[in-house]
């Protein structure tokens, strides 16, 4: 059966989704893998986006952004960003979706400063709300492309905070809840040690090898005791897919 | 009688927003972004101004493009569908900007504490991360009842918010609808507003529903119309979202010379509101405009 | 598919409303106060409740003549039109109360710092006065940035937001249009939501306006159909203000004895939603009936 | 010309109002003073009602109270309390009206417990926003009964504030600006000395003498050194005044 990389990707984070959750939708790939949730095994999921968008309904028509009119159609609710940002402070939201430039072993995530503030090598867009998302929803999903220049030790700038530096830190610093659940990358799917807060492997794509997933990953990874292998979307979720990425803007070759 | 505050868009511009001002735009997010007064800060040529806004989708980088822009405010920068912008990364990356580096949930809060004249509001986020290195607006505290760590957001007063609406009337009442983002905060806590609106209507198309007033026209310094003006940003009722534009840009911004051709064609060479709609085009309007029409049921206020 | 939340107004209190619940309700102030729903807690001889909101007009004291009050968390407790109210009163001085003393902003501050999920809001507001000391959630505190003098508002998080609207659909999606005083953070604030509708509509009629929904359903707990269940109270919409209600009840409510009498005919004696219509009574419902109405501009969600 | 006391007061409360001021409008009086001001001297005076209401006209038919349905008809704005506190709090609101059942002789008002609240002879209905126009509005007007249990040396407990203890308490405290501007009675109309902020007479209604007021009074009171007569109302703005309150229910006898 033929599918495209993203395609199993999306398939992945779908299946992170609960039914009847509160799950803080982003863009891309999270978008889509909320939206085949919801038609699938979370068909009483519930959407709520950053710029003010509560909705329990697929939009009419395939959408680019979250601000596209169609997700605007029939909504659940129109608010304001704060009342959203107020659901998910009050721990009102059970799962969100980031996607990052930089990881690092315990999940921090850096989308602002490649090689930091003060000594700037590349300036990408910033936080939006990733930052907010990692900091407090119940748990977030991570999903990356898997390049050991992405994958380092230490993120040079904390984006989007993970779990710190180990075991501990998010209730040290402050944090109310929360964390990286999953990351869901171009070559497998990586948990959290619940001892140490540090990234493991659990799953590598089908075709892809534990060695080459470490190989690109800028630490020592420590990986499953036997690691599975990512499923593969169904028939029925690739149909579904084309469907909300006709073109294969995001899911394409 | 109240003021009539309807002027064209470059004498609002010129007379609210002088150089160093410091501006709210870009409020809704994805919808409503006020792009053709962006254009006339640039085709006036402003300096040292002040950007604030969640994400802006494009415009901010148009503006740092013109040279414009001293200081960003801002959660997020670049192109919505495709990425990163390259103006605002050559500037930054060149030292050349001032950078505030701010999330969705901490810019909302830093202009809700303007709109609710505080000097601060508490959030539980950013805490552990970076943004408290890049951002003098962010300070950690504890909660005088908990003790709790919280974030300390800083209130953000700016002088002018820039907003686009669907329509106002000629005293600066003026309805929104869609998802709002920050402006209904953004618009409060701004020493002067001034609305840009697809329609001018009558006043009592407004006042008869005043729960759907985002801007009341006391708080308002100029009303202008612009049909298109929000293009290529999607205008609830009116337009949809013009991908096409932001993948163009894309392409036609990653230098600066290219960058100059791009502002040459869609900006400077805009003398009247006409040319920019004939540059757009009757065809692509035609495909963007609203095929599935959805009316909102109405409700009596009467007594 | 969402869950039909649609209940007789006796299940809902019942299910969703135990004895020591802290209710927050006559959130509109003086427009839109559930009064149905109210003397719902009173025939159900609910035990220790905390009733908050800003003003209340009257139907606080009519809970709290009834015995179901231990703690009193609002801004002011009267009648609007005619001053004090006399079981309140009476509580009060002799101790059977627990008061807690807001003003409007504070208590507005209280319920806003719980729907943003943060442990307090700061205000400028109450400095020098004495509701710091019969208010445990009022502190001053010095804002990090400015070191200026704030009055800390602890978070007031209420089991419960029992709300009076004009529509809602089964879900508990819900339109209000009006003043709507603290009803949105209240709501947002409470673990629970019980609305009583005037009216239960299609999905549709909720849906195709999305922006005047102040309850989504997925934060409601129960849809109650209550026609005239604000009265006396003016629903915008559907009612005036029943000013004489109001005066009957200062005239009937002044010793314990007449508080009785006016409880056993106006509450008591209600077993179904039409008995309470028929002692109104058609010519004072006409009479307070929209005369004038004001019928809001349509607008377009389409795409 | 025949007036009642009541149309007296509220004739000099709409004196206090300027053209094109926002003025945070309470109920009875206030409310007819602002309609009055509204009427005559200050046609685009701006009016904010604490419950949601912006409105810039008046309202259709008379009212009772801020949420009669007429108030609510073709306002310029209705929304959140909190919107409403934000304007005040930012400053934006230039005069209020308060009523008051005990005020002292640093316009400090009790509306709450008679006897204080540990030893409480009368509860009175508490604040609703009182307090709040009293600590923001950049200045307050305080309309009241003129007997010498209401104006005591020193309120038994302060809901609204006026003063303190007299000059620079105000600063002291935290309040960012106003204070009591005027008092308005059913005797005189009384004003704040700038140096020591106590308060004194400067006028006297037709037919009352500065000792009669004295002697209504529970401090030795301040005169100004030659009391005026308070003006009566105009013909014209007595029949303004039968408009906004036909049945006398405010300004009957």
């Amino acid at each position: 059966m033929s599918y495209t990389l993203p395609q199993l990707m999306v398939t992945a984070a779908a299946r992170e989704i609960n039914d009847g959750e509160v799950v803080f939708v982003g863009m891309r790939l999270p978008l889509l893998g909320f939206l085949l949730a919801k038609s699938t095994r979370a068909k009483n999921a519930v959407g709520v986006y950053e710029l003010g968008i509560v909705r329990d309904t697929l939009a009419p028509e395939p959408i680019l952004t979250m601000g596209d009119l169609p997700n605007l159609y029939r909504a659940q609710w129109l608010a304001d960003t704060a009342d959203m940002m107020g659901l998910l402070q009050q721990g009102r939201v059970d799962a969100s979706f980031i996607g990052g430039a930089q990881v690092d072993r315990f999940g921090n995530l850096n989308t602002s400063y490649i090689g930091g503030a003060h000594n700037v090598a590349t300036r990408l867009p910033g936080s939006g709300g990733a930052c907010d998302l990692a900091s407090l929803a119940q748990r977030h999903i991570i999903i990356m492309t898997h390049e050991k220049r992405r994958f380092v030790p230490q993120v040079d700038y904390i984006t989007s905070p993970g779990f710190g530096d180990g075991f501990g830190w998010r209730q040290k610093v402050g944090l109310p809840r929360g964390g990286p659940a999953t990351v869901i990358t171009t070559m497998g799917v990586l948990k959290f040690d619940p001892k140490t807060k540090e990234m493991m492997l659990v799953s590598v794509h089908p075709g892809v090898t534990a060695d080459a997933v470490k190989a690109n990953t800028g630490w020592p990874l420590k990986v499953a005791v036997e690691p599975a292998e990512t499923p593969e979307p169904t028939e029925e979720e690739l149909a579904m897919l084309k469907q909300f990425d006709p073109q294969g803007y995001w899911t394409g070759d | 009688m109240p003021v009539n505050k309807l002027l064209p868009l470059s004498e609002a511009i010129d007379r609210f927003v002088p150089d160093d001002s410091s501006i709210a735009t870009g409020l809704a997010q994805e919808t409503l972004i006020p792009f053709a007064a962006g254009h006339e800060l640039i085709r006036q040529n402003k300096k040292r101004l002040t950007l604030i806004g969640p994400i802006s989708d494009i415009l901010f980088d148009q503006i740092i493009g013109a040279g414009c822009v001293r200081t960003i405010r801002a959660a997020w920068v670049g192109n919505v569908i495709t990425g990163s912008c390259y103006n605002f990364r050559r500037m930054v990356e060149n030292g050349a900007l001032e950078m505030e580096d701010h999330s969705n949930l901490t810019l909302a809060m830093a202009l809700r504490a303007g709109a609710m004249g505080v000097s601060f509001m508490p959030a539980r986020t950013a805490l552990g991360s970076d943004l408290f290195k890049t951002n003098a607006s962010l300070k950690t505290m504890n909660c005088p009842f908990s003790g709790d760590i919280l974030t300390a957001v800083g209130a953000i007063k700016p002088d002018v918010a820039i907003v686009h609406l669907q329509r106002a009337d000629k005293f600066g009442n003026a309805h929104a609808w869609g998802n709002l983002g920050l402006t209904r905060d953004a618009c409060l806590a701004s020493r002067r507003i001034i609305v840009t609106a697809e329609d001018i209507v009558e006043p009592d198309v407004i006042s008869r529903d005043p729960n759907r007033v985002i801007t009341p026209g006391f708080r308002v310094s100029a009303v202008v119309h612009a049909p298109w003006g929000g293009h290529p940003s999607p205008v609830p009722g009116y337009y949809n979202r013009d991908h096409q534009a932001f993948i163009d840009y894309r392409n036609q911004s990653k230098t600066p010379d290219d960058f100059a051709k791009w502002k040459k064609y869609w900006v400077d060479n805009i003398h009247a509101p006409r040319d920019y709609l004939n540059l757009v085009g009757k065809k692509r309007m035609a495909e963007l405009s609203i095929a599935h029409h959805d009316i909102s049921e109405p409700v009596d206020y009467g007594y």
